[in-house]
């Protein structure tokens, strides 16, 4: 068994390895996800219910809370292949990190963006200081900073370590931010609009929105592969598996290097 | 380039020259003057002050009594002229170092070529690899090591169309090859006419025309 | 090409080639009009009376946070030396690095303020002012800080002191713009405040690079 | 005597020949609250509602903004290096040094802050946990800034970058802290903010020096 | 101080050390012994690594392959140890502009000091005037000029009783009498059975034992 963990360590830290496998993957990905959100956007726009408070605005739903929670989940990725590359000094790790926060930061995005828009009928406002959407905004600031810390720094490595270890003091506040935000909000805020509060789903509305949130993982998935291989591609531009790879080696030939 | 300059383009001359620094006197009735063809190297322990005089000389400040003069005129009422005439490159490279090289280069080139310099791509990239900088031409600044951007600032020498060169040790971080390079490049230009003013520790063997200016006693000496 | 033209160049290839140069202000301002909602009170009834101030001081203080470096690594890499050796107009130096800070601060920050002003719950009324007054006044505020940053530039922890010396000077743009989003956000004319902040602009223009270039005379005379 | 005594005399002996090191944040400090009634509505009934909020936002940019300058100083000139070829804890390091940030920002703010609760009209009751609240919790922000300051040291115009990592953590601090006040301010009982905030104290007193001596290690490192 | 070393006080080794910086192999294979009353110089052209190889020396950088020995032992596992035994001078001096140069060497001494070394107000006060800073002990350092901030950190060797000295360029902006003085520095080191390791430009005339290590071939040919 430790064999075996310590055999799967040192593949998953050969980005020859990584990059193979991957290439099989990709399509697959690509597919699923692909196929998974035809499926759940078709179910969810043509077939769910209207809400009988919401109407048919509630079916934004389908992208706003998949994205919510893959802006959360990336940040934990990216912390811990930060912290795995800190201890066990895998370049790997570092890559995946350095390809999670772009994209993380933009599912957190999409997420603020589809919930004001869907706010506006439903709340009559854009934006309200609510503990939830607060604490998404300060998410997306945490995002912000480890990017721009990423791109400040010149020496690559230092900046791989950096980001690393300011997204782990950010994962140690998150409870704390939290936290602290819903205890606020509970303090000041009356309650007048309350997205908290979830009435049980109808399963004609629910199991769309759980096939959208697979589908919408494994975009996430295929996204963070394709920007992986990219960072492999860079740094092991020089060996010589690069240059055998089949794609590499014709542009090389076309001479366009 | 076939560097010549006209015989009477360098004429600059320092009169009665007195600088302090905190009460303490660096210089004083200091009388110099520098015309085409001389290689003046200012010499003297650490702090005698010669990086001082270099900066006065260059323009770059005003802080002295007495006078300086270019082509017998004072030289701050001349200032553009006298710009156009000289490069001064001193500790500091004005290199940035999230740029290539390249682009450092053509930035420094700007005024010159405002001047009215016809300058080509080719000639950039020429420039650098004289400095053995070839190879290194897209690569930004900070992943070059401390002698390699000194050399991207000294690769102007090898464009800029000025009779008159002031140089505050310059062959700092340098390698052999990089010191042989540029004591070759001042005797082309005092050879051509130019006019070059050094300060440096190093010795400058081997070329002809050399005047040393030894500057101040020991500074420890004028202490109160 | 002139120097001016090619320091433009080359600080516009910098920022392009470094975002964080035009990014982080506009960050900055997001985050420091976060916090009051969280210090004071998160009531839109009550955010909307405060909203054109609070934005207008965030912005003021991006400003001021990403003028430290405006001066400071050309003074330490010797390229304001350069500047001065090559015997050119300090005062369009100083005029093409201020329109290059507004660039790269006032004027992203003028086209991000509608959706903090949305987060705030700013009258509707008031986006115009709000929009206008930060699009006449930022530019104010580059040029006054230039001046800042050029005094300070020699100074190692210079980003505290140019605070001090520029936050006074901003006063009275800070006024006059709150006001216009005030007035504006209760249906009044603000006009006389914006035909206000023209003047300051106008002067500001044609004064302050003078100022900024004796101040970066002032580090190189060591 | 050890290094880390050695630098904290030095870095003290530091503060005192330049003073403007303590001065400049109490002044910015200043200045940021007082913008505020110029930019809001200067109606002390109104002003009451906000000071406490106020006060701890400037307090917070103040402190923010003292922290630029807590390492780079030491990365540019080659102390750090020294520290590290040296072989003692850097852990220790990092502690002394937002000790001495403390003693340089958050000391003189909490003593300065009674006289801006006053300009503020901050009511009566809430004197005491203003006082109290910044007295307990400056220290979290110098040592959780330590860990910005620290990552940022290497970096050239890190003052900004530098808020933009630190802002969000500082968040919950303020949310207590402004909360304790607010209370206090209405005659609420605030000692359940004060508890929270000595909780976080022990724990980034705890945490963040290994955070900070990590960080300090990778400017070294090129 | 009458200086002597134990005769096995020093043993640093390097063993198959492999370094890439950006995908470009500085050094690899390469095997280095430093023993007591060794003093080896890195040479090189500019960006042949010598600076990265001497950080690596120093502890300072971990970020290489292969092994780093003292005394047998892995460097980094007993690296205070080590580090009371080697003195590093970068190219940065640890000066800080605002305190004069006693307060400077005060706290560079400091760590020196609570390993047990004794240390008088005087002996400090004798370093710099070793080093012609005398006159000079109580003016802030930013009023001295380059080569007088340089011998600030220079003092330094004057006092630390440690057997390895590491050197980056330590003659840069030093005068004749300056670099004449830590010649003979260097001298008595290696004569008292200490070791030097030194990355410099600088020829290092008259020291027998000499030991070069000449560092890469130009940069420039491992490009791509
Ligand atoms: C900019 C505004 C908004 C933001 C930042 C936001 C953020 C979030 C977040 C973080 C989640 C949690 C996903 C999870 O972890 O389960 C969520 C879920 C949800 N949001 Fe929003 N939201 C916003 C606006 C809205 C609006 C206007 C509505 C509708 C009235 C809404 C309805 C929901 C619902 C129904 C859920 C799923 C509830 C659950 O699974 O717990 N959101 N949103
Ligand atoms: N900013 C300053 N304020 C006061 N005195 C200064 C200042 N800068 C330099 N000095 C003094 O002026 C003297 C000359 O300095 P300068 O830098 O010209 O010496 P230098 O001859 O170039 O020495 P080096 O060989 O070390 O470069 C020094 O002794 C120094 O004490
Ligand atoms: N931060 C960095 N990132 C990437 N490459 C670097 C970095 N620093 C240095 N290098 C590369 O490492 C090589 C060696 O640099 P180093 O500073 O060790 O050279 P050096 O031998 O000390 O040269 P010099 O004589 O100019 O001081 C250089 O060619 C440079 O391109
Ligand atoms: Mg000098
Ligand atoms: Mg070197």
């Amino acid at each position: 068994m430790w064999q075996w963990l310590v055999r799967l360590y040192h593949r998953l830290g050969s980005p020859k390895w990584f990059y193979e496998l991957t290439g099989k993957w990709i399509i697959w990905l690509a597919l699923l996800s692909g196929v998974g959100m035809l499926v759940g956007v078709v179910m969810g726009l043509l077939f769910a219910p209207a809400d009988y408070q919401q109407g048919d605005s509630f079916r934004i739903i389908y992208i706003h809370v998949p994205a919510a929670i893959i802006a959360q989940s990336g940040y934990m990725i990216m912390a811990v292949s930060g912290a795995i590359f800190l201890i066990w000094r895998m370049k790997m790790a570092a890559w995946v990190a350095r390809a999670v926060a772009p994209l993380g930061a933009s599912f957190c995005l999409i997420a603020l963006f589809t919930g004001a828009i869907w706010g506006k009928p439903t709340w009559g406002t854009w934006w309200v200081w609510d503990a939830r959407l607060t604490s998404m905004l300060i998410l997306l600031f945490l995002y912000f900073g480890v990017m721009a810390l990423q791109r400040a720094i010149e020496s690559e490595d230092a900046s791989h370590k950096a980001g690393a270890i300011l997204s782990l003091v950010g994962l140690v506040n998150i409870p704390i931010i939290k936290y602290s935000v819903d205890w606020w909000n509970t303090l000041h805020q009356p309650a007048t609009l309350k997205l908290t509060e979830r009435p049980p789903m109808h399963p004609d509305m629910l199991i769309p929105l759980l096939i959208m949130i697979v589908a919408t993982y494994l975009l996430f998935a295929l996204l963070v592969i394709l920007r992986t291989r990219n960072e492999i591609l860079w740094h092991e531009r020089k060996r010589s598996w690069i240059q055998e790879l089949p794609e590499v080696a014709a542009r090389i030939k076309g001479g366009q290097r | 380039m076939a560097l010549s300059f006209a015989a009477d383009s360098v004429s600059l001359s320092a009169r009665q020259l007195l600088c302090e620094r905190d009460d303490r006197v660096l210089f004083e009735n200091l009388d110099l003057d520098v015309r085409n063809g001389d290689l003046l190297q200012l010499a003297g322990p650490n702090g005698a002050g010669k990086t001082t005089l270099l900066r006065l000389l260059a323009g770059l400040n005003r802080d002295y009594e007495g006078d300086l003069l270019w082509h017998a005129e004072p030289l701050h009422d001349c200032f553009a002229e006298y710009a156009a005439n000289r490069v001064y490159l001193g500790h500091l490279a004005a290199i940035k170092r999230a740029l290539t090289p390249i682009e450092n280069l053509r930035w420094l080139m700007s005024p010159w070529q405002n001047a009215g310099l016809e300058l080509h791509e080719d000639d950039l990239w020429q420039a650098l690899a004289e400095v053995q900088l070839g190879g290194f031409e897209d690569t930004p600044c900070n992943q070059l090591s401390a002698g390699q951007q000194r050399r991207v600032g000294l690769s102007r020498l090898a464009l800029v169309p000025a009779p008159l060169w002031i140089l505050d040790e310059p062959f700092t971080a340098l390698d052999v090859e990089g010191v042989s390079w540029l004591e070759e490049r001042i005797q082309r230009q005092v050879a051509a006419g130019g006019a070059v003013i050094i300060t440096s520790h190093h010795a400058l063997q081997g070329i002809p025309s050399l005047r040393r200016l030894e500057l101040g006693v020991r500074a420890t000496e004028g202490r109160s | 090409m002139s120097l001016v033209r090619a320091t433009v160049r080359r600080d516009l290839l910098l920022a392009a080639r470094n975002p964080g140069e035009w990014l982080n202000p506009l960050m900055f301002f997001l985050m420091v009009a976060a916090m009051f909602p969280l210090a004071v009170d998160p009531d839109p009834a009550f955010l909307a009376k405060i909203a054109g101030g609070i934005i207008w001081v965030a912005a003021l203080l991006a400003t001021l946070l990403s003028l430290d470096s405006l001066y400071k690594a050309d003074v330490e890499d010797g390229t304001l030396e350069q500047w001065l050796a090559s015997g050119e107009s300090l005062y369009m130096l100083a005029l093409a690095k201020a329109l290059v800070h507004w660039l790269c601060s006032g004027l992203p920050l003028t086209l991000m303020s509608p959706v903090l002003a949305l987060m705030m719950a700013l009258p509707d009324d008031a986006y115009g002012a709000l929009v206008l007054s930060l699009l006449i006044a930022t530019p104010i505020l580059s040029l006054l800080g230039s001046v800042g940053a050029a005094l300070t530039a020699g100074v190692r922890s210079g980003g505290l002191l140019l605070s001090l010396l520029i936050l006074p000077l901003y006063i009275p743009v800070l006024i006059f713009a709150a006001s216009a989003v005030y007035h504006a956000s209760i249906g009044m004319s603000f006009n006389s405040q914006l035909g206000f902040l023209g003047a300051m602009l106008a002067l500001a223009m044609c004064l302050t690079p003078f100022a900024a270039a004796a101040a970066l005379r002032l580090n190189l005379s060591r």
